[in-house]
C-alpha cells in the first residue's frame, strides 16, 4: 500500500481495522463505538465490517469498560477501548491505577494486560469543560503503563499497531484537534517504536520538546523562529513512558537550550518531568534554565477563552527569548 | 415489598391517554392549573427550537434538546417549591428555565462564555452536569445537609437511561435511601445514550424497578404525561417532605432530536421509530384535554404563543448580544484566596496580553 | 418478575436447620457428598484457625478470617469444574484452598512477600481482590471473554455485603445482566463490613434484591447451610453454563471473628449478638446430620481431622520456611520489557546492594 | 493549653474535636469512622462525644462519600471526610477531579466547597498492596484543589484547623507511619498558613527540599552528615500546593545544592515539579543538577521489600554525595 491522505481519525480506524482482522483476540469496545462509529468516528464501519463479537456498544459506566477489559485480557483478549472525552475516563481510574497498571506485577508476570485504552484527549477545539482535559500526567505518574501521545497520523496508526500487538497495557492518547487534519499516511511504512522519540526538525540554537497536540505548535514555533534567523529543534517524544532520555538529552546536549510545550496545566506534570530530567542529566551543557511552556494551573477553560490557556507559538518564542542569549554569545 | 408496588416500578402510571382522554378511573386534573402547565410546555418547546435555531445560525456552539422530553421538564421543576433544589443535566435547560432561571443565564455554557452561566444558590439550580450521574450524589449531599440542618427541603436530581449504569448513580441511590435523605430521583428514559439504545444500558424490567434494590419506592409513568408526572413527582416530593426518604421515578419518553445538533442519529434508529412517537407529543394530549374541557381556547393559545415568542425573542436577544469575556478570568474563582503561582500565571497572561495591545 | 421470585430473593432458602434436621420439603442430600463436603469445612475451620496461630506468632502480618463462613468458602469452590473461574477477595483463602490452591502459594500475600503467591492461571483463582468490588467486573470480563470464544466457562464471583454499595458492583451486575454473561455473583452478607453494619449499608429487604434492578435472578440462602448453597450456587452455575447469564446469590451468614486481628470488634458490637450465631456453625449442622443419617462416625471424623491436622502443618511448615525475596524483583513484572527508566533504578538499586553487601 | 505529648493520630484528633466544637458546620464522615474510630483511630471518641448528626458512618463507596460532601458543603456545611487508605480514594478521583476542584470556578465563586479529603497516605507501615500508595501527585497536579502534607504533629494540628476553617477544598495527606509518633504539641501556637514552608534545619552546604514522611527522613540524613563535615538544611513544604518558591529558593540560592526527597514515585510527581521550579528559578546559583530522591518507578512493593523502595538515609546522602563538590570547591 503507498501512502494516502487520512485524517487522524481514519488512520487510527485503519489500525483498529487492520488490527482486527488480524488478531482474532482484538476486541473494541466502549460507549457509542459500535452501530454510531464514535462521537468522533474513529471506529466507522467496524462494528458493520466485524460484527458484534468483534466491536459492541457496552453500557455507559467507564470503570465497567475498563473492569471488563482487563478480564478479557485475563482471558486471552487484547480489548481496545475507549473512553469517549479524556475526563470521562476519571471514573475508570481505579481500574486503570490499580488494576490495569498493576495487575502483571500483582502477578508475577503470569497474568499479562494488552489493553490499550484509547483516550481523545486535550484541547483546541472548542469543547465544553470535561471535554478537553490534557491527563497525561495522571497516567504517566503510574508505574506499568505505557502512555503513547502520536502527534502525527503516521504514528498514530503505527503506535496504535504497536500498543495493540504488545503484552502491556497502554494509556493511548488521541490529540482530538488532529482528528480531522489530513496527512499523507503510508501504513506500510513501519514508524519507530513505542519508546522512541523523533527529531521531527533539527536545530542549533535551542531544542523544543514536545508530544501529541503539541508537536505541530512547536513546529510552527521553530518555523517562525526561522524567519527570525534562530535555528530550533523539535524532539517529538511519541511516548511519554517510556520516555526516550537519549533522544532527548542528545539534542539539547547539542544546543544548551530547551523549551519543553505541553498543553496539560504545568505543575506536577509531564513537562515538570522532562524538565527535570533535561536539568538532572544536561546540566553542564545547559546556558539557561529549561523552561516549561504549558496550560496554566487552571481547570481547561470555556471555549471562548481557551486560546488564551492553550501554549501558542508566540507563548513558546517568548520563553526561547527568555533563554538568556546574550550571556551565551 | 408488595407484588402492588412491583406494579408500580415496572407499568408506567397515566392519567392522559395519547389522545388527551382521561384514562379509567383516573381523578379530574385541576384544569387551571393544567392550562398553566401548558403553558410552560409550550415554552419549553419554543425554548428548544429557538436554541436549535441559534445553533443553526452559529451563536451556540451545541445544545442538547428535550423536544419530546418537554412534560418532564416541566414537572420536575412545578412540583418544586421556592426552597427546594433542582440537579439537572445538560438536557436540561427547559427544566431550569421552567424553574425560573433567564434562559439566557443558562446558555452561558453552550455560548461558551462560561462553565455556568446562573448563580446555583438564587434559583437554587446546581449547574447543568456533564458528567454523567455524578450530580446525584450532590443531590443526596444537599438534601441530607437540609435534613441535618432540620430544614424541609426536597432535592430533584435528573439523569437520563444511560446514567443509571453509572456506579455513582448506585451509590447516590443507595445513600439516599440509607440516609433517608429528601431526594428524588428522576429518570428520563429517552430510550437512547447518544446511539447506544435503553437494551444495551439494562435488561431489567423497569429502571424504576433499581428502587427495590435500594429499599426505595420506585414508580413508573407515561413521561409524555404532564398530570400523571406532576402527580407522581408530587406525591414523591411529598414523601420527601415528610421525611419518608427517597423516591425513583421513571418517565418513560423518548428523545425526539438527535443528541445534539452535533449526533446524527439516522446512524442508528429508524425514522420509523421516531414517527411512532410523534402522535405522543406531549403538548398534544394535554391542549386536546384542556380543548375537550373548555380550558383552551384560540384566545388563550394566542396569548400563551404571544408569551413564548416574547420568550424566544429575549433569548435571541440576549444570546446575539456582544459578550466580552475576560480573559484573566481562567484564574479568578479556583480558589478564594489565588496561590502565588496563579498569581503569577495571571500576571504573565496579562503581559501577553497588554502587549498585543499596545 | 414474579412474586415467587421475589421471594426467593428475600426469604433465605435452607435444607438444614440449625440442629442439622432436614426442613420441611427438602430432598435429601446425597450423603457422600456431603461427607465429603464436611471435610472441606473441617479444612476450612482449620485453615482459619492455623492461620490465627501463625498471626499471633507473627509469621503472618494480617489474617482477615472467614471463620463462620466455612460453608460459603467451601460451596463456592465445590460447584465449579476445573475450567471455571473463582474470583475471590482478601477473606476468601479458605475458598481458594478448597478450589485446590496450595496454602502456603496463598498465604504469600499476607506474609508480605509478594502480592499473590500462585499462578492465577493455574487453578483459574484471580488473585485476592483488596480494592472493593473491583474484581466484579474482571469476572465479568473473563465470563464475557469465554462467551465470545464459545466456551462454557463460568465465574465466581465473590465480595461482602459492604463490597455491594460500591459503583463497580452495580457496574458489573449490569453488564453481566446485559451481556449474559456466565458470571455468579456471592455475596457473603456476614453484617458487617469492618465495623459498619449491614443497616448502614442497605435498607433493601435483601441484598439479593438487587438482582431485580439488573433483571437477573436473584436468591437468599442460609449461608451456614452447605448443602443450601451447593444447591442455589449450583443451579446459578448451571444456569450461567447454559447460558442464561448471571445470578446474584446472598449468603445470610456471620463473621464469628473480628474484620482482621488488627480490629477490635468489641468496639462495635455486643458480644451477645456473636454468641447468638454460634449455634448457627456451618460445621455442627453437617456433622449433626451426617452423623444421624450414619454417614460419620467417630473413624472418619477422627480420620477427617488427622487430614486437616496434616494440612495445618504443612502450612505451619511452609509459612514458617525462610524466603529470600530478591529486592531487584521489584522491577521485574512491571512491563514485559523493562522500560530504560526501570533498567536504570534497578542498576541503581543493585549498586547500592552491592555497596552493603562488600 | 500547654504542650501535650501525643501522637499524630490524637493531634488530628485533637483538631477535629475542636473544629466540631467550635463550628456547627463541620461534619466529619466516611467508613468505619463513627463507631470504631477509624482504622487509625483518628477520629476515637468523636461519635461518642458530638453524635451522628455530626460523626457519622456511611455506606462503602468512597465516589459517595466525596461526593456526597460536595453537595453538603453546598448547602452550608463543611465536610471532613475520610478516606480508609490512599488507594481507596481512587474510585473517588472523578468526584475530586471533576467536582471538588472545579465547582468553584464552574460557578464564578459563587459556589464555594470547604472540603476537606483526609487521606492516611504512604508507607513505611507495612501495608500490603494499595495500602501505602503516595498519590499526592495526582491530587497535586489538579488545579484547584490546596494539597497539604503535614510532617510534625503541631502542622496535623495546625494545619488541618486551617484547612477546615477555610473556604476551598483541601487535600489532607496523613503519613501513616507518623500516626503513632509522639511528640510534644501545644494546640494554643500557631503553625504558619497553608502554603508556606518552614526551614526545619538551616545549613550552609546543600538543601534538601521535602514534604510529609519524608521530612524526618531528610532531618536524620542531616543529622548524620553533619557528623561526617557536612552542613544540609531541610525545608518541609507543608503544603505542596500553594508552594512556597520563596522559602524554597532562599534556601536553594544560599546552599547552591539541592536534593528533593519524597517516597512517590519519581515520574511526572510532586519531586519533579520541585526539581523543575528550582532548575528553573535558581539555575545561576546551582553548583550542580538538582537531585530528586524518590520512590522507585514501580507500584508500592510488598512488606518485606518496602525498605529497598524508601528513600532512605543512605540513598539521600549518596545523592548529596553526588553533587559535584570537588568542581564547587
Ligand atoms: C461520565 C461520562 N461518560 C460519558 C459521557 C459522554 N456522554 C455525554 S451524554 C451521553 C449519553 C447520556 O445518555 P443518557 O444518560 O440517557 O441521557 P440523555 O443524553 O439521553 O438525556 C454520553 C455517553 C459523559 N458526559 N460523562
Ligand atoms: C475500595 C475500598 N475501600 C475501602 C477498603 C477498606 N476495607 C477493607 S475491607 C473493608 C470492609 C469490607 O466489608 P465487606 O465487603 O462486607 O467484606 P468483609 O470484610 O465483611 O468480608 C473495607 C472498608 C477497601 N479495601 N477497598
Ligand atoms: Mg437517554
Ligand atoms: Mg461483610
Amino acid at each position: 500500500m503507498s501512502a494516502e491522505k487520512m485524517t487522524m481519525a481514519q488512520a487510527i480506524n485503519a489500525a483498529l481495522r487492520d488490527a482486527i482482522a488480524q488478531d482474532d483476540s482484538v476486541v473494541v469496545f466502549g460507549e457509542d463505538v459500535a452501530q454510531l462509529g464514535g462521537v468522533f468516528r474513529v471506529t466507522d464501519g467496524l462494528h458493520r465490517d466485524f460484527g458484534e463479537s468483534r466491536v459492541f456498544d457496552t453500557p455507559l459506566a467507564e470503570s465497567g469498560i475498563v473492569g471488563m477489559a482487563v478480564g478479557m485480557a485475563m482471558n486471552g483478549m487484547r480489548p481496545v477501548v475507549e473512553m469517549q472525552f479524556d475526563a470521562f475516563a476519571y471514573p475508570a481510574f481505579e481500574q486503570i491505577v490499580s488494576h490495569v497498571a498493576k495487575l502483571g506485577n500483582r502477578t508475577r508476570g503470569k497474568v499479562r494486560l494488552p489493553i490499550v485504552i484509547r483516550i481523545p484527549y486535550a484541547g483546541g477545539i472548542g469543547g465544553v469543560e470535561h471535554h478537553c482535559d490534557s491527563s497525561e500526567a495522571y497516567y504517566a505518574h503510574t508505574p506499568g503503563l505505557t502512555v503513547v501521545a502520536p502527534a502525527t497520523n503516521a504514528d498514530a496508526y503505527g503506535l496504535l499497531r504497536a500498543a495493540i500487538a504488545g503484552s502491556d497495557p497502554v494509556v493511548f492518547l488521541e490529540p482530538k484537534k488532529h482528528y480531522f487534519a489530513r496527512e499523507e499516511v503510508d501504513v506500510s511504512v513501519a514508524v519507530p517504536p513505542i519508546g522512541r522519540a523523533v527529531v521531527r526538525r533539527p536545530g542549533k540554537d535551542a531544542t523544543l520538546i514536545a508530544y501529541g497536540p503539541s508537536v505541530p505548535v512547536a513546529l510552527a514555533a521553530a518555523e517562525q523562529a526561522a524567519t527570525e534567523g534562530r535555528d530550533l529543534g523539535v524532539v517529538d517524544l511519541r511516548s511519554i513512558v517510556p520516555f526516550d532520555d537519549e533522544t532527548v538529552c542528545a539534542e539539547v546536549r547539542k544546543t544548551g537550550r530547551a523549551v519543553v510545550v505541553a498543553e496539560a496545566p504545568g505543575f506536577a506534570s509531564v513537562a515538570s518531568e522532562i524538565a527535570a530530567r533535561v536539568g538532572e542529566r544536561c546540566f553542564h551543557h545547559l546556558e539557561a534554565p529549561v523552561r516549561r511552556v504549558t496550560g496554566f494551573d487552571v481547570p481547561y477553560p470555556p471555549p471562548k477563552l481557551e486560546h488564551h490557556f492553550l501554549p501558542g507559538v508566540d507563548r513558546i518564542l517568548d520563553a526561547v527569548d527568555t533563554l538568556q542569549w546574550e550571556d551565551a554569545a | 415489598m408488595s407484588a402492588g408496588q412491583l406494579k408500580a416500578a415496572i407499568t408506567p402510571a397515566r392519567l392522559l391517554d395519547e389522545t388527551g382522554r382521561l384514562v379509567r378511573g383516573a381523578s379530574k386534573p385541576d384544569a387551571e392549573a393544567l392550562a398553566e402547565g401548558y403553558r410552560k410546555l409550550v415554552f419549553a418547546r419554543r425554548l428548544n427550537e429557538q436554541c436549535g435555531a441559534l445553533v443553526r445560525q452559529g451563536r451556540l456552539a451545541v445544545y442538547p434538546s428535550s423536544r419530546g422530553q418537554e412534560a418532564c421538564q416541566v414537572a420536575c421543576a412545578s412540583v418544586l417549591s421556592d426552597g427546594d433544589w433542582l440537579f439537572p443535566t445538560y438536557r436540561d435547560t427547559a427544566a431550569i428555565a421552567a424553574r425560573g432561571v433567564d434562559p439566557v443565564e443558562v446558555l452561558t455554557l453552550l455560548r461558551g462564555d462560561w462553565h455556568c452561566g446562573y448563580d446555583p444558590n438564587e434559583h437554587k439550580v446546581a449547574p447543568q452536569a456533564t458528567p454523567l450521574a455524578t450530580q446525584l450524589l450532590h443531590a443526596v449531599g444537599v438534601g441530607h445537609a437540609a435534613r441535618l440542618k432540620g430544614e424541609d427541603t426536597v432535592v430533584m436530581a435528573l439523569c437520563g437511561d444511560g446514567a443509571t449504569s453509572e456506579g455513582d448513580f448506585h451509590e447516590a441511590c443507595n445513600f439516599a435511601a440509607v440516609f433517608k435523605a429528601p431526594v428524588v430521583f428522576f429518570v428520563q428514559n429517552n430510550k437512547y445514550a447518544i446511539s447506544v439504545p435503553l437494551a444495551r444500558q439494562s435488561v431489567a424490567p423497569s429502571l424504576a424497578a433499581k428502587a427495590i434494590g435500594y429499599g426505595m419506592p420506585g414508580f413508573r409513568v407515561d413521561g409524555n404525561d404532564l398530570p400523571a408526572l406532576e402527580k407522581v413527582l408530587g406525591e414523591a416530593v411529598a414523601r420527601a417532605r415528610a421525611g419518608e426518604g427517597p423516591t425513583l421515578v421513571e418517565a418513560d419518553t423518548y428523545r425526539i432530536e438527535s443528541h445534539t445538533n452535533a449526533d446524527d442519529a439516522s446512524r442508528y434508529r429508524a425514522d420509523d421509530e421516531v414517527a411512532d412517537w410523534l402522535p405522543r407529543d406531549p403538548l398534544l394530549r394535554v391542549k386536546a384535554y384542556l380543548t375537550a374541557v373548555g380550558a383552551l381556547d384560540d384566545e388563550r393559545e394566542r396569548e400563551i404563543t404571544a408569551a413564548a415568542e416574547e420568550m424566544a425573542a429575549a433569548v435571541r436577544a440576549g444570546v446575539g448580544a456582544e459578550t466580552s469575556a475576560d480573559p484573566e478570568e481562567i484564574f479568578a474563582h479556583l480558589y478564594s484566596t489565588p496561590t502565588p503561582q496563579l498569581a503569577e500565571q495571571r500576571a504573565a497572561l496579562r503581559a501577553e496580553l497588554d502587549l498585543e495591545e499596545a
